[in-house]
């Protein structure tokens, strides 16, 4: 097994793990960035590997889109709002990380066996892919802030990737541009609501939006 | 009203008056005996009375409750003063009836049974008496309903009402035999 | 002739003309005249024509089944029998809907400019036709369509007079009530197709042997209670009472009188004729709803004011009395005593005939009362009688029949059923004799309550002096409405005096059914028109209304001539004292009832109300009014569906919790839904 | 053919509605681009149902389910766009909107129709992934349209819960692949391709993909739990677009599903799915009927009552047999009559200006037609006869009783308490005295003679299906019914 491509994945893991940690946004935001660039160069890896163009038209594609556009978002978002950025979680820090331990114990459980068997040399990095999932909808619950929701569903997303690449299942080019396309649009219209949100609730978190109740 | 025309039409002039003035000095308790006597063979042992107030001054009402009073005690001759026209043989009327008490008169008439006889008792009854010209009374019961009979006196004492009442038990008596 | 009416064309004839009815209706609904007679007239038509289906059925040799049209869904057939059974209920459901059709004509112009009379004339004609298609479908699918139809346009009827909460809220309990049987009802009928593999009747029928008998006591259960909600078994009967004075009151003698036999006619049909045989305790179980109803139902009604509910818990009653009937009936069958349960299936059905023309007279009287008063409470009305002299009569031989006096045809089918108990009680042992006791012992009382019940409401309603101003001036009804009903009147007593007749074909209806089958001939029931139950006793139903007559002709001649002769009689008015007479000294229906209620308070928790308003608040000496009001709590409310409300309303505000408002409780619900999902199914 | 046609109008009003200046031009671009959706789809159906119908493993591909489906999308979007310009006009008139929001409503209206119709022409399940995200994206706009904080919230959560439901389908998606190894990098991978390979998939990871397709696209269908951000979403959207909601999109995810389902018993057989779908079917039923006891928004009751019928459909493609005819009739019934409800929900909150079910009262006064059709939409939607939910309801619970008795009877109550619910809703609002100041009267005639239309289209198809249709059903059937 490479020892980059494990390097890599260990990467993608643990800044999953790190949201968790991290309680300031700015690097929170920077921390995505490392994850996405994990990810770019896995791909690059991949376009290494089969040297078709279209291949590098997604790697290029992935990191202005990933990278660049997302963590130049993210920062202004942090400047600008800064008051309103919340980091807070529901449970503490102790307590998260067992949870968190849980999950990648559940993601290495006989339940993904099945999944990790897909490609047996890379059983290890597979279980990490699907503790990367788990770990991500873990942050998308614990954190109130809007920041790492959004965070949450791209590292979702992102290790969906990772899993995909390791397990040999990416897709065809034309498709990896259709969902950075999707990925590009959702990035564009969350920021917009951000924005809209902190303009009607003066906060960006989720406590702020319990109005609908029934 | 038709019926009452017929009646006064099918017997002319059934007014009987009776100056009581002549009963002072009888004894109470041999009147009682022919009143007995007559209620026995006239009404089966029985006379109903019922009493009506139609505007009087109370002084009548003294004298007939007094009737009932252990002294008197009507009770023991077979007269007995009852609550409801219905059941009662003979009505007495006091008072010169006042124009609210016409109609209350009218219709005790009428619920009484026949054959039923009507007493009016007392000069107030009889012609209204001190009251006679008054915008607020009829001045007789006559004038409201037939009248059988008439007991004068202002009022007239018990003794004088029970010797009334045995000469219209006499009359009554009489005629029935006719 | 007959065969034309009694064949798929005929059907198609009589379902048409509803149609048009109520598609004219609904188009005439700028112009309520128009709309009026419109849908009436086609109603009266289809009445008319369905009686002739009816009895084209009845004299037919055999069922008459056939299927119309076709439909996507391959379960559900449009498929159709006219047995005699069905005949029999299709004829009631014609004879009642005849003369409330034409008694609404001028009844609901009243409406005129109020509500639309297109609607009520769509729903009408609706209304009718679905009872007909309840009676006639040979489908389970179908008849669960034509029920919910019937059930639907009925609420719609019972909430036409809309602008009053109180018929909404009385809607809204019927409909829910309807609801949950046919929640029942589909119930019963998807275990039924599961053991035989059809919706089909004849093939439910035919497949019966190869239903198990847990499935068919459960199907037994089930059926009771959807069946029992629409007939209104108490205690499940809490929608009759309310619906029926909240819907206009040709509606209420539609719905009383038939509607809920409705649910007697599928009793019927499931238990005797398509679950046959069954085990001892259903027919059990019947005889004691039944008296349990009857009971009850007569006790509640002695305790209301309200002339509409009176008569809906009178109907309660009588579909107690049914139900006795067709109890001993199942009793006697599951002890092979074919010949007693043919006696009391007649009994039964010759009461629902019965029942269906007294009950609809008594709510068409009931009608004409409140339409010139407007009014239901009984302490407003009174002295009617000298008002409307015909309605009085035709409520009085309503109330006749009902209270079971010979010689209308309450008495006769009344007296079939006492006949069918003591044959229980001298024919069965020791296990079920107590059961026939206890029936034949309620059903006796029940009469007697009837009585007492009815000498009340026309007590109260006609005689004596009216007690409010709108009393004073009611006059006798529009020629329409009386048209309506002097022909069930004189139709409660034809079915007295001809009811050994009509017993004799009552028993050829019931003995078509299969269970009746397999036995030897049973016993004339009648003969010459004299009825006879089982050569054990009989009545002959002319001879008594000769004997009535000549008593009574007796009794007046003896007064007359021989008590009174020297006396002369001379009328006056009541002696009052000096004092006007007033309706406050008349005595109240309440008052009335409040001794017998009394001695039943242990079952009826009769509750009172007292108020003093006084003059001077502080010191309270003079009062200025006094009001006292005597009410029965309603012990189904609280002890069955309350709790069942709050248990639902609780178990709703758990629900709803889930929806707390916060995204990461939703998240998190995803999660664990991913992670139970993959932990259970692998 | 017909696909492209659909796309390029789609695509060509949106951009043409961006170009243009006058009100009047973009409703008519919206409508006729409706209208020629709708021919296009008609065509698609009808060349479906013929007899031997190719079905070509091209970039579009069209089953006889899918053929259903984009004839309801496209009668429905039909009505919505009709209904949207006579239902904004109404707004502008009021002042609540300006010219450009409506510009901006058409225009990711016109996306939205594109994105749910090409969802279900598309062969190749990650374009079909990257068409039902779209449907996400294109209407969140649309549902934080009046710009109020709770419109926002509802936006944010629609936006992210399915947003996370839609990866974990598509994590699910991916797992199809395994069998394909090398291939599945190559081109685009068509259903059929997929359905040939799927003998190979590995049962575990079938079982495990399917769950993650079930959780994922079951957000997006709004099983429960899965479903929290149904009402808000549907709550909160203009009537039209909750219509399209409600009525259809739902349809789409439940496809998705449904494809993926038949991958799935390729290997494991149909009682594995079976039994998923059953059990959140029912739950969804049981959770709906307890929410919507209590509810006090009728909007919301009417997302709630999609919940549940989404349920149905699900129990019945789960109970399989019969249940699926059921079930495909049973879509295609609610896909008609809830848009339908939604109208006229639309038409009251027009008028009454809420959606409290406590400030709405005489309905029957204010807005004669529409309480009546509101009324009989209501026995529609709770399957009264002679609606055809009833059979559809009663075909379901058959199928479930044959198999799961437990689950019938429980499904039985459910269907009982939610008739009360709906009822006891729907009489406090159409019922009583209206407010006094109210006008009497119907807004306009297109507001109410469109549900009127639609719910006769319920009624006749009740008792009358088309040939084209049934033949449909019967393909559909056949193909997912195990």
């Amino acid at each position: 097994m490479n020892m980059n491509l494990q390097f890599l994945a260990m990467t993608i893991f643990l800044t999953t793990i790190f949201f968790h940690i991290i309680r300031r946004n700015s690097y929170t935001a920077s921390a995505y960035a490392v994850q996405s660039l994990a990810v770019v160069l896995l791909l690059f890896r991949s376009f290494l590997a089969t040297g078709s163009l279209s291949m590098l038209l997604t790697v290029i594609l992935v990191l202005a889109i990933k990278v660049f556009l997302a963590l130049h978002l993210f920062s202004n978002f942090v400047k600008k709002y800064k008051p309103g950025v919340s980091a807070t979680a529901y449970l503490n820090l102790p307590l998260t990380l067992i949870v968190v331990a849980a999950l990648s114990a559940f993601a290495h459980s006989r339940v993904f066996a099945p999944l990790a068997a897909i490609v047996p040399e890379n059983a290890a990095l597979l279980s990490l892919g699907i503790a990367g999932m788990l770990i991500s909808l873990l942050l998308m619950v614990n954190r109130k802030g809007i920041l790492s929701q959004i965070i949450g569903v791209l590292s979702l997303e992102n290790s969906i990737v990772v899993f995909g690449l390791f397990a040999g299942l990416e897709q065809s080019a034309i498709l990896q541009i259709g969902i950075m396309f999707n990925i590009l649009v959702w990035l564009i219209i969350t920021s917009i609501f951000s924005s809209m949100i902190y303009r009607h609730f003066g906060a960006l978190e989720t406590a702020e939006m319990t109005s609908l109740k029934e | 009203m038709i019926r009452l025309l017929r009646k006064t039409v099918a017997t002319p002039s059934p007014l009987i008056s009776i100056d009581p003035s002549a009963c002072e000095r009888v004894d109470i308790s041999v009147v009682g005996r022919e009143i007995e006597d007559h209620v026995k063979r006239l009404f089966r042992g029985s006379l109903a009375i019922r009493q009506v107030d139609a505007g009087s001054d109370n002084a009548a009402e003294q004298e007939l409750v007094a009737l009932s009073n252990p002294f008197y005690d009507v009770e023991r001759f077979g007269v007995h003063f009852v609550a409801s026209p219905r059941h009662a043989d003979m009505l007495m009327a006091t008072g010169p009836v006042a124009r609210n008490m016409a109609e209350a008169l009218r219709r005790t008439y009428a619920a009484t049974p026949d054959p039923k006889f009507v007493v009016a008792l007392g000069d107030d009854a009889i012609d209204g008496g001190i009251f006679r010209g008054s915008y607020a009374v009829y001045d007789a019961v006559k004038n409201v309903i037939p009248v059988d009979y008439e007991i004068a006196g202002d009022p007239p004492s018990p003794r004088a009402i029970l010797c009334a009442l045995l000469k219209i038990l006499e009359t009554i008596g009489a005629n029935s035999l006719n | 002739m007959t065969e034309f009416f009694a064949s798929s064309r005929g059907f198609v004839v009589l379902l048409l003309l509803f149609a048009i009815g109520a598609a004219g209706s609904l188009l005439f609904n700028k112009n309520d005249r128009q709309a009026n007679y419109w849908s009436n007239l086609f109603a009266c038509a289809g009445s008319l024509w369905g009686m002739f289906v009816a009895i084209g059925a009845l004299v037919a040799p055999e069922p008459v089944a056939f299927t119309l049209g076709f439909s996507p869904f391959s379960l559900l057939r449009f498929s159709f029998l006219l047995d005699r059974l069905a005949a029999f209920f299709l004829f009631v459901i014609s004879l009642i809907a005849f003369f409330c059709s034409i008694y609404a004509i001028d009844y609901v112009k009243h409406y005129y400019g109020k509500y639309g009379i297109g609607t009520l004339g769509f729903f009408y004609n609706i209304f009718i036709a679905g009872m007909l298609l309840v009676a006639s479908a040979a489908n389970g699918l179908f008849f669960l369509v034509a029920w919910e139809i019937m059930s639907v346009a009925s609420f719609f009827l019972v909430i036409h007079d809309r602008d009053e909460q109180e018929n909404i809220r009385a809607g809204l309990l019927y409909l829910i009530m309807t609801h949950l049987g046919t929640a029942f009802i589909i119930a019963a009928f998807l275990l039924l197709y599961r053991s035989t593999g059809s919706f089909d009747f004849s093939a439910i029928q035919s497949g019966g042997a190869a239903i198990s008998p847990v499935v068919k006591n459960a199907v037994f259960v089930l059926s009771l209670i959807g069946f029992g909600t629409k007939a209104g078994i108490i205690p499940l009967h809490v929608w009759l009472p309310a619906a029926h004075p909240a819907a206009p009151s040709h509606i209420s003698g539609l719905m009383s009188g038939v509607m809920i036999k409705t649910g007697i006619y599928m009793m019927i049909r499931v238990f005797l004729d398509l679950l046959a045989p069954f085990p001892l305790w259903w027919g059990v179980v019947l005889l004691i709803a039944g008296a349990v109803s009857a009971l009850l139902g007569v006790l509640y009604a002695l305790a209301e004011h309200d002339i509409k509910k009176l008569l809906a818990y009178h109907s309660i009653e009588n579909i107690g009395i049914i139900l006795l009937g067709l109890g001993s009936a199942l009793t006697f069958l599951s002890l092979q005593l074919p010949t007693l349960a043919l006696l009391g299936l007649v009994a039964s059905l010759f009461h629902t005939l019965n029942h269906a023309t007294f009950k609809s007279l008594l709510f068409l009287g009931a009608g004409a009362v409140i339409n010139q008063t407007h009014t239901r409470n009984m302490e407003e009305l009174g002295g009617l009688i000298r008002l409307m002299p015909q309605t009085a009569l035709l409520f009085l031989t309503g109330s006749m029949a009902i209270s079971a006096l010979p010689p209308f045809n309450g008495f006769f089918s009344e007296w079939l059923t006492f006949q069918s108990l003591f044959q229980g009680i001298a024919a069965t042992d020791s296990r079920t004799i107590w059961v026939f006791v206890i029936a034949a012992g309620s059903l006796a009382f029940t009469g007697g309550l009837a009585l007492a019940c009815f000498v009340k409401a026309f007590g109260a309603v006609f005689l004596a002096r009216p007690r409010s101003n709108e009393a004073q001036h009611a006059r006798e009804p529009s020629f329409f409405m009386l048209a309506g009903m002097w022909p069930l009147a004189a139709l409660s007593l034809l079915f007295g005096i001809v009811s050994g007749y009509v017993a004799n074909i009552l028993q050829d209806v019931a003995g078509t059914l299969s269970v009746f089958q397999g036995f030897p001939s049973p016993f004339l029931l009648a003969e010459t028109g004299r009825i006879s139950a089982g050569g054990f006793s009989f009545v002959s139903p002319p001879v008594v209304f000769l004997l009535l007559l000549i008593a009574l002709f007796a009794v007046f001649t003896a007064f007359n001539f021989l008590f009174f002769k020297k006396q002369k009689t001379t009328f006056g008015p009541t002696w009052d004292c000096g004092a006007d007479l007033t309706p406050r000294m008349e005595i109240t229906s309440t008052g009335f009832a409040r001794s017998i209620i009394l001695i039943f308070k242990g079952i009826m928790k009769p509750t009172m109300l007292k108020s003093v308003e006084c003059r001077d608040g502080e010191t309270r000496y003079l009062p200025k009014s006094r009001e006292i009001r005597l009410g029965i709590s309603n012990i189904y409310d609280t002890c069955l569906y309350k709790p069942a409300q709050d248990l639902a309303l609780r178990f709703s505000l758990y629900a709803r919790k889930m929806q707390s408002g916060l995204i990461n409780m939703y998240i998190l619900y995803i999660l664990a839904a991913l992670l139970g999902a993959l932990y259970f199914s692998l | 053919m017909e696909p492209l046609l659909i796309t390029g109008t789609l695509l060509l009003a949106a951009l043409l509605t961006l170009l243009m200046k006058n009100l009047r031009a973009i409703e008519l671009i919206s409508v006729s681009a409706a209208v020629a959706v709708f021919i296009a789809a008609l065509k698609i159906a009808l060349g479906a149902s013929a007899p031997r119908a190719s079905n070509p493993d091209g970039f579009f591909s069209i089953d006889a389910l899918g053929a259903i489906i984009a004839l309801t999308i496209a009668v429905v979007g039909l009505a919505a766009a009709v209904y949207s310009v006579f239902y904004l006009r109404v707004e502008m008139a009021k002042g609540i909107i300006g010219f450009h929001r409506v510009r901006q409503y058409f225009i990711l209206f016109n996306l939205f129709l594109l994105a749910m119709l090409f969802a279900v022409m598309v062969n190749n399940p990650i374009l079909m992934w990257i068409a039902i995200e779209s449907t996400t994206l294109s209407t969140v706009f649309l549902i934080s349209f009046y710009d109020k904080p709770t419109a926002l919230e509802a936006a944010w959560k629609y936006l992210i819960i399915n947003s996370t439901g839609l990866l974990l389908g598509f994590f699910g998606t991916l797992l199809y692949f395994t069998p394909l190894g090398e291939a599945a990098g190559q081109g685009l991978t068509g259903w059929k391709t997929l359905a040939a390979h799927a003998a190979h998939l590995d049962p575990m990871i079938a079982k495990i993909a399917f769950v993650f397709v079930l959780i994922g696209y079951g957000t997006k269908v709004g099983l429960a739990p899965m479903h929290t951000w149904l009402p808000d979403a549907h709550s909160k959207a203009p009537a039209p677009i909750s219509a399209l909601l409600s009525g259809v999109l739902l349809n789409i995810a439940l496809y998705a599903v449904l494809r993926f389902k038949l991958l799935t018993d390729a290997v494991t057989g149909g009682a594995f799915t079976g039994k998923l779908l059953l059990a959140f079917g029912l739950f969804s039923i049981i959770i709906s009927a307890l929410i919507m006891l209590t509810l006090q928004n009728y909007k919301r009751l009417l997302a709630y009552s999609s919940i549940e019928n989404m349920g149905i459909a699900a129990l019945g493609f789960g109970v399989g047999g019969a249940g699926v005819f059921a079930a495909i009739l049973h879509i295609i019934y609610h896909a008609l009559v809830k848009p339908a409800l939604f109208f006229l929900a639309g038409n009251i909150f027009l008028k009454y200006s809420s959606t409290k079910i406590s400030r709405i009262s005489g309905v029957i006064s204010a807005l004669p037609i529409t309480a009546v059709l509101f009324l009989a939409g209501f026995l529609a939607v709770t399957g009264t006869p002679p609606f055809g939910i009833f059979f559809t309801k009663i075909y379901v619970l058959f199928a479930c009783m044959t198999m799961y008795p437990l689950a019938g009877f429980i499904a039985i109550a459910a269907f009982a308490l939610l008739f009360i619910d709906f009822l006891k809703q729907a009489m406090a609002m159409i019922f009583g005295e209206k407010p006094a100041e109210m006008p009497m009267g119907e807004i306009s005639p297109p507001l109410w003679a469109i549900p009127l239309a639609l719910l006769a289209t319920v009624l006749l198809l009740s008792f009358y299906l088309p040939e084209f249709l049934l033949e449909l059903i019967t393909q559909a059937v056949e193909k997912y019914a195990l």
